[in-house]
């Protein structure tokens, strides 16, 4: 299959989907700028023109509600935040309407498929109000379908599942993704929402991670492997709903349950994952779970900082060698060189 | 205003009446504690509803705040809907999911009430983008009281409904309070708020909102225009409630001193309901007897409902999850 | 000692500190009313005059950073919210400014000392846009205090330590517990922030619970007791940040674990906790743990649904007795008589 | 204006020439990838800076938004904390945890930058409401671009602070962008945000942001009515930004096509530094060769901190959970 990148995977879900169906737009602050939300907006830009793909004023608040609103008469609307961040003033809208609304007009109000496109995550010392992923946060509100695409496929097939669903749905892009590569099919395959995926399979320790971290538990099941460790890596791909039987058959298997997520610890999805497993998963469990996530404290920018605050592959290794009862060594070897590149 | 005819001053009477005795009943039946729903009754600010109702065709759409059932009942929702929904009963017009700030009847083009301030501005802003990227006649409203312009979110809808010239009317219902609080301590001596709009090149008129020839003239004059692209426009209509915030009761029977016991009265005494029929009597269109007889036969229709409305079953525990 | 209401003990704790501290001051719509927000606030309007306490527009995005401006050159703002469900709009001000101000600045800018009342859950009907507990959602942002006093005496003595403590603190109180009694000191004793407090003794269960849910699990424990099943419970009052201590010590004696919250299970605070026990506590656990939250869907209005919606003792007690492969047997009479009236 | 002394204009001209030369030099270093923040810079904006913290007094305190390094420098922040920031190290202002965007000075009333819209104008209101309560002569000055009147928040903070006669100052940046976005795209037709302001019953003046003489005209005939009570007052100052929105490049070498190039070279030719050094001379305060040994000793002065800042130490990771 041809490999293409997140960003074109992204566009091309999103404009095979604008072909089908006319009621899809986009907009939010710069989407129609030359340089398109890391290129994935610049395509439909230029096939449908600024009726269907124009910027907004930065007004976060209303913005949302006036999705909302279009959305209640027919449209599927696709909002998009440069920053995750900055959709704390849509949480108003998103939570209190869009979240409720098919729920607390009984069914008779319809539904309101608006799809909230929002960039998460490290990049250029983003600091500490840029930089947030949001998903533990929005899953707890029933009536949100949460995903994280981690890999293009997903990133293409869960948009096109985002907009043929019958609801709201946050789609959270993690910034360093844009330009990785790999295989998507040409036609529009959905990817069905609230499914995790087995992105690897292993029989020792089962590694739960969401977005960027699904690709640091291949890297740390690589390593794994040559430490003679097999690792089972779960992508969850969707928050809520939550597939719990995908991740549970894993601990069956393997006993063993690390969690890596790109969010806080408190009340994250890392607990959540957890807490499944102590709940529901308790019998399969040979010794305790892991959490990794970010440091509990806000986004530093210095760099020797950051480094400390993200959690990466060698965290995970680390963390698997220390439940299985063996020593982790060196994994200095791991870190990946950080070249995403400026200014923002 | 020539070009209201009798029969249309008749069914604006009855409408007026319809909703007052409609909420009256409600609020009556209320103390008893069988609606369990943080209720606001608009009693006194009928005209509003009305009038800009009447002005609206079916295609239109309508959204509101918290103080709601005008609306939902000017724009015709049904009534049954309504209180079974207040009794939180599966005959409700939200199944009884929603209670009496979340209400919707999308036959009529009532697309809901939703009881945080700002939310109707911009649900409506949203509606009217969509009908102007389809190039659809149709106007969206959004009803909300003053308090709302305290929230910036207005401020956003205003601006992005200009922008844009969306056919999207914004209907304040200035009742000079947020629940206990007047204009002065939360906005600047000498606010205006149809400067304001002006300011945000929103088209704006203030009406007497006790009267609903007046509020349906200033839609009248207004509506065509946004209709076809002129841009948004922002009726502010002065009104006064009645009852407290939210609850059936008059300021007296729980001590409210918010508000002085004049004011109250100089604007009972500008009753809409009232000034519409006089109007029909000192026009020589009805007479007094004609009056009372609708008044019996609505009170009739809506105590019929209620009691209909007791008998909608409750809803099943098991169908909990329906709707997520 | 002396009982009082917990909205008396909220005003006092209030009262007192305004009375040591002539920085604090207390703002929010309508906290000068005469009903105060439930009477907490009538004390101190009628004490300190409106220079002290005084109405705030519904501009609730702004009035938090406000009150952040405000502390940031020496005055402890008391927020108020008469219902949670509205502070979504001043998250953007309250999760990026307040809970990162002193991090990110480096320790350079100061601190700034806003205590942030909210009310939440269950009352007349509130339903789904009126009723939320945020807890889980807050405590996620390192940078937040976040409490939850469920007694009288936690009441005040935390309202106390918010007001005396060097950065933001957030405080939600249960719209039902404020016409409650408790045991209240006369003097100023503040109330540890991050200390979970054992309600009961006991030795078969622990049961962890936030706020409300502390006194069904109280009601629950005494239930168990009669069945021969001895609950230990703790209640937490403090969400952020966690006494894991605590919690741990009485898992360790225990063997099982029950969590209670008033909010939802995914990414909620029941999930941390059962978290906790799988990471920390999981070589003391005899059974799985058992989450005990909101159902997961919007809060309904009308009240068969209400009933279905809210867990209550009854639920704890045939977790617990599930959890001890006991039956639990009828537990209709553990459902308290909702006296609670409207019309708000 | 006849009260701006030569040494006054002496001394503006070279804090203009300063904070030009710091912020270049910076965009030059920025080039190098060393400073990992995502850094606005303010040239082609410095007489705004400029022109109103010379009519501040120390006690006056000054928020402003993620265009941040001219109100820092302007209000005394310290250099070597803001290059220090920028690279990252423990020396920084903001001891590396913040950036560019997250600035701090306490001791030079320098209370922070936000980079979040509309953040500016509510910290400014309440440290504004602060010293009306503690009846302190201070005033408090948010800084902001005009993109921050898009977002509601910042109609709220005008409103309340009108309403409670708060000593602030609002301090608009209107650079016609935000971001690449032209006002077109952003405002209604004729949109005139002074208007608006005055329909928020806040006072309001229109200034030539690039004419330092009048930015600090408008502030001293404006500050000490705000300051003593009579309510906040906005400027909005006309200026452009030179480079693009966030880093150190030209419009011609990132192809940026938003703006046309007519337009920066006009703005250009309106330079705050060359229009005040220019005055300098016409007026004979000054020669040439003044203006050029004050640039030397600047430039030397910056590569000095610059170099300096390098050799601050990184923070220690064992710091990481430090000021929580
Ligand atoms: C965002 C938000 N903040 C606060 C409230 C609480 N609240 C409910 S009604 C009300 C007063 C509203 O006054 P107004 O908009 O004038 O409408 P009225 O009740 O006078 O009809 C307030 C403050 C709310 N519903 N939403
Ligand atoms: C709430 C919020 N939304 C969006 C952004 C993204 N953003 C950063 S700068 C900017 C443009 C700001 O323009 P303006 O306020 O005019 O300042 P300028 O950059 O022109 O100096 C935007 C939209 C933000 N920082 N905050
Ligand atoms: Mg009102
Ligand atoms: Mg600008």
């Amino acid at each position: 299959m041809r490999e293409i990148k997140y960003s074109k995977a992204l566009s091309e879900g999103m404009v095979e989907e604008m072909e089908r169906n006319k009621d899809i737009f986009i907009t939010g602050i710069s989407v129609d700028y030359p340089s398109g939300i890391f290129g994935t907006t610049t395509e439909a830009s230029k096939r449908f023109g600024p009726k269907r793909v124009f910027d907004a004023p930065a007004m976060e608040n209303a913005l949302m509600g006036i999705a909302i609103g279009a959305a209640a008469v027919g449209k599927r609307p696709i909002i998009v935040s440069p920053r995750a961040d900055f959709m704390f003033l849509s949480f108003d809208m998103l939570l209190q309407l869009a979240a409720k609304w098919k729920y607390m007009f009984g069914g008779n109000g319809g539904t309101v498929p608006v799809v909230v496109r929002m960039i998460i995550g490290r990049g250029w010392g983003q600091g500490s109000t840029h930089s947030q992923s949001l998903q533990s946060t929005l899953a707890h509100f029933p009536g949100l379908t949460v995903v994280m695409p981690a890999f293009p496929a997903d990133a293409k097939g869960l948009m096109i599942s985002a907009l043929r669903h019958n609801g709201p749905v946050v789609i959270l892009e993690y910034r360093t993704l844009y330009d990785t590569l790999g295989e998507v099919p040409e036609d529009s395959v959905p990817v069905p929402l609230g499914k995790a995926n087995i992105i690897r399979e292993g029989s020792d320790v089962t590694i739960v991670a969401t977005s960027f971290m699904s690709y640091e538990a291949l890297h740390a099941a690589t390593e794994l492997e040559s430490q003679g460790v097999s690792a089972e890596v779960v992508d969850l791909r969707t928050i809520s709903p939550l597939d719990e039987e995908t991740i549970l058959n894993s601990i069956k298997k393997t006993g063993h349950l690390v969690v890596a997520d790109t969010s806080w610890e408190l009340c994250g999805v890392s607990s959540e994952i957890a807490a499944l497993a102590a709940e529901k998963g308790f019998n399969f469990l040979k010794a305790p779970v892991r959490r990794i996530a970010l440091a509990a404290c806000p986004a530093p920018v210095s760099q020797p900082l950051e480094k400390a605050f993200y959690p990466t592959a060698a965290t995970i290794v680390k963390a698997v060698m220390v439940m299985l009862g063996r020593s982790a060594g060196n994994v200095a070897h791991l870190d990946r060189i950080d070249n995403f590149k400026g200014p923002y | 205003m020539s070009d209201i005819t009798a029969d249309m001053r008749v069914s604006q009477y009855k409408e007026l009446l319809r909703i007052r005795r409609t909420e009256e009943i409600l609020a009556e039946e209320y103390r008893k504690g069988t609606m369990r729903t943080p209720t606001h009754f608009g009693i006194g600010q009928e005209a509003v509803a009305v009038g800009v109702c009447g002005g609206l065709n079916l295609g239109d759409v309508v959204y509101t705040h918290h103080r709601s059932h005008t609306h939902y009942l000017a724009k015709g929702g049904s009534p049954f809907g309504l209180i079974a929904e207040l009794l939180g009963r599966e005959g409700g017009c939200s199944r009884g999911r929603g209670g009496s700030v979340h209400l919707v009847d999308r036959s009529v083009g009532f697309l809901g009430s939703s009881p945080v301030l700002g939310h109707s501005l911009a649900l409506a802003t949203g509606s009217a983008l969509a009908f102007k990227m389809d190039n659809k006649p149709s106007i969206a409203v959004a009803f909300f009281g003053e308090g709302a312009f305290d929230e910036g979110s207005a401020w956003e809808s205003l601006n992005y409904a200009a922008t844009w010239k969306l056919p999207v009317m914004f209907v304040c219902e200035n009742n000079l309070y947020a629940t206990e609080s007047p204009l002065s301590v939360r906005q600047p001596e000498g606010t205006s708020f149809c400067e304001r709009a002006n300011a945000f090149k929103v088209k704006s008129q203030r009406v007497d909102g006790n009267d609903v020839d007046a509020v349906f003239g200033s839609v009248k004059s207004t509506i065509d225009a946004c209709r076809s692209g002129a841009g948004p426009v922002l009726l502010e209509c002065m009104t006064y409630r009645w009852r407290e915030h939210v609850g059936p009761l008059w300021d007296y029977e729980a001590n409210r001193t918010f508000r002085p016991k004049a004011e109250l009265e100089s604007w009972m005494e500008k009753c809409p309901v009232k000034r519409s029929g006089g109007k029909l009597i000192s026009m020589g269109i009805s007479q007094q007897s004609d009056l009372d007889s609708w008044r019996a036969d609505i009170n009739d229709e809506i105590e019929n409902i209620l009691q209909n409305a007791y008998d909608s079953p409750w809803p099943d525990p098991s169908t909990l999850f329906e709707n997520i």
